[in-house]
């Protein structure tokens, strides 16, 4: 069997699927849990940035004399205190700008300090002379041949001639002939859609805490999905070996995608370099959402032919994603996702990437597909209430299954979207009454899940316990997980296993926690070092017993004899081989590095009930429901928890979050009270259905959860919002004053 | 920056008089941190008021209640007598912020701060409060609508401050509201309000006061509206009328919370909910 | 021992090849597919560069270069795959 | 010129100096090394600072930290009584009610405090209360029910 394979069907869990206090709980309701801001070292110095006020400019000159001549003032650094010759020299221009600042918020100097307050009014005193350029911040306008270009280089070789430089790159995906199909259509339906960009939106914001000596060995704390990701983006960046520094994920005051690249962290590092002391940067909110990733805004044309029994003969999407100033939107993975639910014969759907002046986008949560997910769907329901069809067995009908085309290209191995919608269809509330002004969505989504490099390390200890090192940090409760999978592996209780995200020094290489792999890929790592420690445990028993090793087999928790044939022996306990390991051999630790490639993709269906006031236009979501395939819950409170904060965000995204630009290109809203992201009265309960079709590419089922239950709520919500209002909203987010605009122009 | 906290009226003002740089009168704070924190103002001199004798006092005076200018909303709300008297005050009291900023925001906070969408001053346009305001050529009072003159701006001169707000006595078969439009539930700056205050002669209304928040540089007294409710019974047909002069009233701005044309065709829809609520109050029904 | 596997392109990858949706390269692994790629259709390069994830009957790899390709197994170029 | 203040935390008394533009978050975090209260926002938008003065849940970023001369503040720190957890901080475990946990001590501090003044809060009593409690994981689900639990436990109903 291979690495990765799925065990059995018939396995019966002991610790995996009950739902145990985590491990960190007490650290985290007591106060004492240091996340990225909470660590200081002696003699510290604290750092501030100093950011563009303009969108888009020459830096003609910076003169920072005045700031370095403040006695508090240690140090300050410019774009030439980095590595010139650095790999990643977007990342580099984005954490400090070189000749141009490309969006309001764009660093450009940083200062160190000796206080926060200090470091922020020495900030003003440093002189930038700018050359305003023309701007531009919307996807549409930034593709016209006449738009002001960013960057003279253009896009690669995929861009079709007559676009503007700021498409970056362009992609398409599909097989069968749409034109063919459309023809075999009863109706044909096209409409076209925006979203605004809307942010991550973790509470903590970027922090961290450098040591760098002049011999390029330091130390770095800091707030991250991913500390050996950023240890290696660092090194390049201030140009020092990787291994010279090692960094430490604090605890981590949420991500989403947003901590899966560097911002503050490189100039930490070179201030501290420059001054010899410890420097902590904290990042304000409102650098946070000037010079932080938000997620794409979009723009998509979507064109679908349906059979009036809804049946789908034919599927285009266009896609649209602007991702800030540099290239990399996620509008590849939006454009595989936009049709990725439904077995279509006829089926394109084609992606543009374009800069403009925003922030370099950040991955977020499935990147590209809930925005790909509000457009199809959304037509898939307008499509519905024409033909009256039930919008549920529309989806049954076209749903995509094991054996169908995805049509991105592959056929779908076993996968659980039917099963999502038959739990959605046996909801009470796909059948509950609805009242005055109240409408009910639906929608399906889809994300792939991510494997990813991963090392873990599973040391024994001779009481009997288990100190399990992982390198993803824990970004929703993972350490719960990886202890229940480690008891579950070895046979003993959950509360005998710590497990520990240990920092870049002390485990091989491992991707970021990002992808939605930290459950599957390490959960798998943990598994497989769970086992090499057994193996290594029958060993020791077989020695015990002079019996040859292959006579020994460890169950529930001891190495018994195999059979009779391996002799009367009484079983040795966990506890007792690990009390003699010192004797038998010496320490054990179990062990696995690989790179699994086995991540089951994993499918949701949301159901809303949203009610609109047709006067104001104001929305509330009365009732939700998720039902996503999880493979196999490890820890269900936690995969609930995932099902719900998913739905949130969305509801964030759908209802009233977005990136508010001025004519003057600069952000209007930086901050939590105009970037409106859901407050504890905004929403009701989220009621969670967990369906467990397990992934053959895990030995318990695991499907990774945390992305996937982003994709559907836009839609979800656009769709119950629609019905509510009596009117199509297709733009996001479907604000107060969009809404009864929508009502008024409908009236009038 | 230089941080006093007197514990006399008369100290305060000399503090505030004789600073010449910038100064910052700090109650609540929920306003002034943030300020601060932002750069937006950099003050020489804060005077921390909560120091102040009677600051925290709700006093009854003359049939109504004078609320000292460190009272938070939540102090308010915890306060049966206002509560009683002028439910749409303390619910607005209670709309700005959150629950942490009720502990300390106050009503003449909100009123110094002079934003045009502050949640509180238009009931208390509505209910005819009056401030008393202190300074070094003496006290004087002037009812709420004099204080704000424009986004940020206030009419009060070097040295003054506002000690407290008068919330005047009103004949029995009273009610007022106050409605805010937010896009959220909470925590957002209001994008419209409208605050009524009214009293019933039998069933029918015999004095009102309207106004209307965040749809103009400050907050509106809208007399012709409140002509509209009187003689009615607040049935529908003044109730279309108030809203169409509400709406009319309106002088907005298109900005990230609201465009002109929500934040006009809003405002009349809270002003014909808001009436609706203090007529029921003022009929004992709330 | 390398047979010759097709391969399905993603449309944007199609008219550096030829125009054609699938090709054909000699393979038995991951790597060699990836190589013959590059060398058969030269305006792949870039993507291939850029990086790829691949497909095989419905498992998509990112990394596993040595992964065994045969003439049997359904195989789809794909951009790589990464997440939040 | 620095002030010095002279207060009482989480029954402590307690004595720093400050500077007059300084916070109370930035007085227990960088000087009395009470990082429990995070920052989130500086402006009184997200309650990750949350803690009592004087009995009443406030915003230490909108405090300022000579404010507290003579007063009582009490954080997340002084909620566990040795090494009892609060009943809200053991329901918020065993309901799984925290995933990354930054916004975790606010939402205890202003829980403690709605329970001390409302024994017996409704669904939306809860919400409405910690509507300037923001929190990005969990959609509040979870949150609301742990507090629901506690209060149910610390009436003496049985869940």
């Amino acid at each position: 069997m291979a690495f990765d394979e799925y065990d059995s069907e018939n396995r019966i869990f002991n610790a995996v699927g009950t739902r145990p206090v985590r491990p960190d709980g007490i650290d985290k309701v007591t106060g004492r849990a240091m996340f990225g801001a909470d660590m200081s070292a002696p003699g510290m110095l604290w750092g501030a940035v100093l950011r563009s006020p303009h969108a888009h400019a020459r830096i003609k000159s910076i003169n920072t004399s005045k700031a370095e001549a403040l006695s508090q003032v240690k140090g300050v650094v410019t774009r030439a205190d980095f590595n010139a010759d650095a790999d990643e020299q977007d990342v580099l221009d984005n954490c400090m700008a070189g000749e141009k600042v490309l969006y309001d918020g764009h660093a450009l100097a940083a200062v160190a300090a000796t206080s926060r307050r200090a470091a922020e009014k020495a900030l003003r005193l440093i002189e930038v002379e700018y050359e305003v350029l023309p701007h531009v911040t919307d996807v549409d306008e930034a593709m016209q041949p006449s738009a002001p270009v960013l960057r003279d280089v253009g896009g690669d070789e995929s861009v079709p001639d007559g676009l503007s430089k700021n498409v970056m790159s362009m992609c398409e995906f599909g097989h069968g002939d749409i034109e063919k199909g459309f023809a075999e259509a009863d109706l044909v339906m096209e409409k076209s859609f925006k979203t605004a960009a809307a942010h991550q939106g973790y509470i903590e914001p970027h922090a961290c805490l450098a040591s760098l000596g002049a011999d390029g060995r330091g130390e770095l704390w800091v707030c991250t999905q991913g500390h050996f990701y950023i240890r290696n983006l660092c090194a390049d960046i201030i140009g020092i070996d990787s291994t010279q520094l090692r960094v430490v994920a604090s605890e981590i005051g949420g991500g989403f995608g947003g901590k899966t690249t560097v911002f503050i962290e490189p100039l930490a590092l070179a201030l501290s370099r420059k001054t010899n002391r410890p420097v902590k940067i904290m990042m304000n909110r409102s650098e946070v959402f000037r010079a932080t990733g938000p997620t794409s805004s979009t723009s998509m044309d979507i064109k679908i032919g349906m059979k009036k029994d809804g049946t789908m003969t034919a599927g285009l999407a266009v896609n649209r994603f602007q991702g800030g100033a540099y290239p990399g939107a996620p509008v590849d993975m939006g454009a595989m996702c936009s049709f990725a639910c439904y077995a279509l014969e006829n089926v394109s759907s084609v992606g543009y990437d374009v800069i403009c002046n925003r922030p370099k986008q950040a991955a977020y949560r499935a990147p590209g597909s809930p925005m790909a997910a509000f457009a199809v769907e959304s037509v898939i329901d307008m499509m519905c209430q024409e033909l009256d069809l039930d919008p549920v067995e529309v989806r049954l009908k076209n749903a995509s299954k094991e054996g169908t085309k995805a049509s991105y290209g592959p056929r779908w191995p076993r996968i659980g979207l039917i099963e999502t919608l038959e739990a959605a269809k046996n909801h009470p509330q796909y059948s509950a009454p609805l009242g005055p002004n109240q409408g009910r969505g639906i929608a399906c989504g889809f994300w792939f899940n991510h494997g990813g490099e991963t090392s873990v390390s599973l040391a024994l200890s001779q009481d009997g316990t288990v100190a399990l090192s992982v390198g993803t940090p824990d970004i929703g409760g993972s350490r719960a997980s990886m202890c229940l999978m480690a008891a579950e592996e070895l046979g003993i209780p959950y509360e005998k296993v710590r497990t520990t995200v240990v920092d870049t020094a002390s485990l091989g290489y491992n991707d970021v926690s990002h992808g939605s792999r930290v459950t599957y890929a390490s959960g798998l790592a943990t598994i497989k070092a769970a086992r090499d420690a057994k193996q290594k445990l029958c060993g020791r028993a077989a020695k015990i017993w002079g019996i040859p090793e292959d006579a020994v087999v460890w169950e529930d928790g001891m190495a018994k004899p195999a059979g009779h044939n391996a002799g009367q022996h009484e079983p040795l306990s966990f506890a007792e081989l690990c009390g003699d390991m010192g004797q038998t051999g010496g320490p054990i630790s179990g062990h696995f590095e690989a790179t699994p490639e086995g991540a089951g993709v994993s499918f949701a269906t949301h159901l809303v009930d949203a009610e609109v006031d047709p006067e104001t236009g104001a929305t509330r979501v009365t009732r939700y429901t998720v039902c996503q395939d999880a493979g196999k819950a490890i820890h269900p409170s936690y995969v609930e928890g995932q099902f719900q904060g998913g739905a949130a965000q969305g509801i964030g995204w759908a209802l009233n979050e977005e990136y508010v630009y001025g004519e003057d290109g600069r952000l209007q809203n930086a901050g939590f009270l105009d970037y409106r992201i859901p407050v504890a009265s905004d929403l009701p309960m989220i009621d969670c259905e967990i369906v467990e079709v397990p992934n053959p590419g895990h030995p318990y089922g695991v499907r990774g959860v945390g992305e996937t239950s982003i994709v559907p709520p836009l839609a979800a919500i656009a769709n119950a919002v629609s019905r509510a209002a009596g009117v199509r909203m297709t733009e996001l987010p479907m604000s107060p004053p969009r809404i009864l605009k929508a009502l008024k122009d409908q009236d009038g | 920056m230089r941080y006093e906290s007197p514990s006399t009226i008369t100290d305060a003002v000399t503090l505030l008089a004789d600073e010449p740089g910038m100064t910052r009168v700090l109650a609540g704070g929920t306003d002034v941190l943030v300020q601060l924190r932002s750069g937006m103002a950099e003050p020489d001199l804060v005077v921390d008021i909560k120091r102040i004798n009677g600051i925290y006092d709700i006093a009854e005076e003359a049939g109504g209640y004078r609320v000292g200018a460190a009272v938070s909303g939540a102090m308010l709300d915890e306060h049966a007598g206002v509560k009683a008297a002028w439910p749409g005050i303390v619910e607005a009291a209670c709309l700005v912020g959150s629950t942490q900023v009720h502990a300390r925001a106050t009503l003449c906070g909100n009123l110094c701060n002079a934003s045009p969408a502050a949640d509180t001053v238009p009931p208390m346009i509505a209910a005819g409060a009056i401030v008393r305001i202190h300074g070094p050529n003496g006290d004087r009072e002037i009812p709420v609508e004099q204080v704000a003159t424009g986004p940020g701006k206030t009419s009060l001169g070097k040295g003054e401050m506002i000690g407290s707000v008068f919330l005047p006595s009103r004949p029995e078969r009273s009610g007022d509201a106050y409605l805010r439009f937010i896009p959220r539930t909470e925590m957002d700056i209001a994008v419209v309000g409208a605050a009524v205050s009214l009293s019933l002669d039998g069933d029918t209304i015999a004095d009102a006061r309207v106004s209307l928040g965040a749809v103009a540089p400050t907050a509106l007294l809208l007399e012709e509206g409140a002509a509209a409710l009187i003689g009615s019974t607040a049935d529908d047909a003044a109730l279309e009328k108030l809203a169409a002069l509400a709406s009319a009233a309106c002088n907005p701005i298109n900005d990230k919370r609201g465009t002109i044309e929500f934040r006009t065709d809003v405002a009349g829809v809270l002003a014909k909910r808001a009436t609706k609520i203090a007529f029921s109050r003022a009929k004992g029904a709330a | 021992m390398a047979e010759t596997v097709t391969v399905e392109l993603f449309g944007s990858l199609r008219r550096h090849a030829g125009g054609a949706a699938t090709v054909q390269v000699e393979a038995a692994t991951i790597r060699d597919l990836l190589k013959g790629l590059g060398a058969a259709y030269p305006g792949l390069a870039p993507q291939l560069k850029r990086g790829v994830s691949v497909s095989i009957d419905g498992k998509i790899y990112t990394e596993a270069m040595f992964q065994p390709i045969s003439p049997e197994n359904e195989v789809v170029l794909l951009p790589r795959i990464a997440g939040g | 010129m620095q002030i010095h203040v002279a207060t009482k935390i989480n029954g402590d008394e307690t004595e720093y100096l400050c500077d007059p533009d300084e916070t109370l978050l930035d007085v227990l975090r960088d000087r009395l090394g009470l990082t429990g209260a995070k920052e989130g926002c500086g402006t009184g938008d997200c309650g990750a600072c949350t803690v009592t003065l004087d009995g009443r849940a406030v915003c230490s970023c909108l405090v300022l930290g000579a404010e507290a001369q003579g007063r009582e503040i009490g954080t997340v720190e002084g909620i566990a009584q040795g090494e009892k957890l609060h009943p809200l901080q053991r329901k918020m475990l065993e309901h799984a009610a925290l995933q990354c946990g930054i916004c975790t001590p606010g939402i205890l501090v202003a829980a403690k405090n709605l329970l001390e003044k409302n024994p017996d809060p409704t669904e939306t009593e809860v919400r409405f209360w910690l509507a300037g409690n923001l929190c990005r994981c969990t959609g509040y689900d979870k949150i609301i029910r742990a507090i629901m639990d506690a209060a149910a436990e610390m009436r003496g109903e049985a869940a």
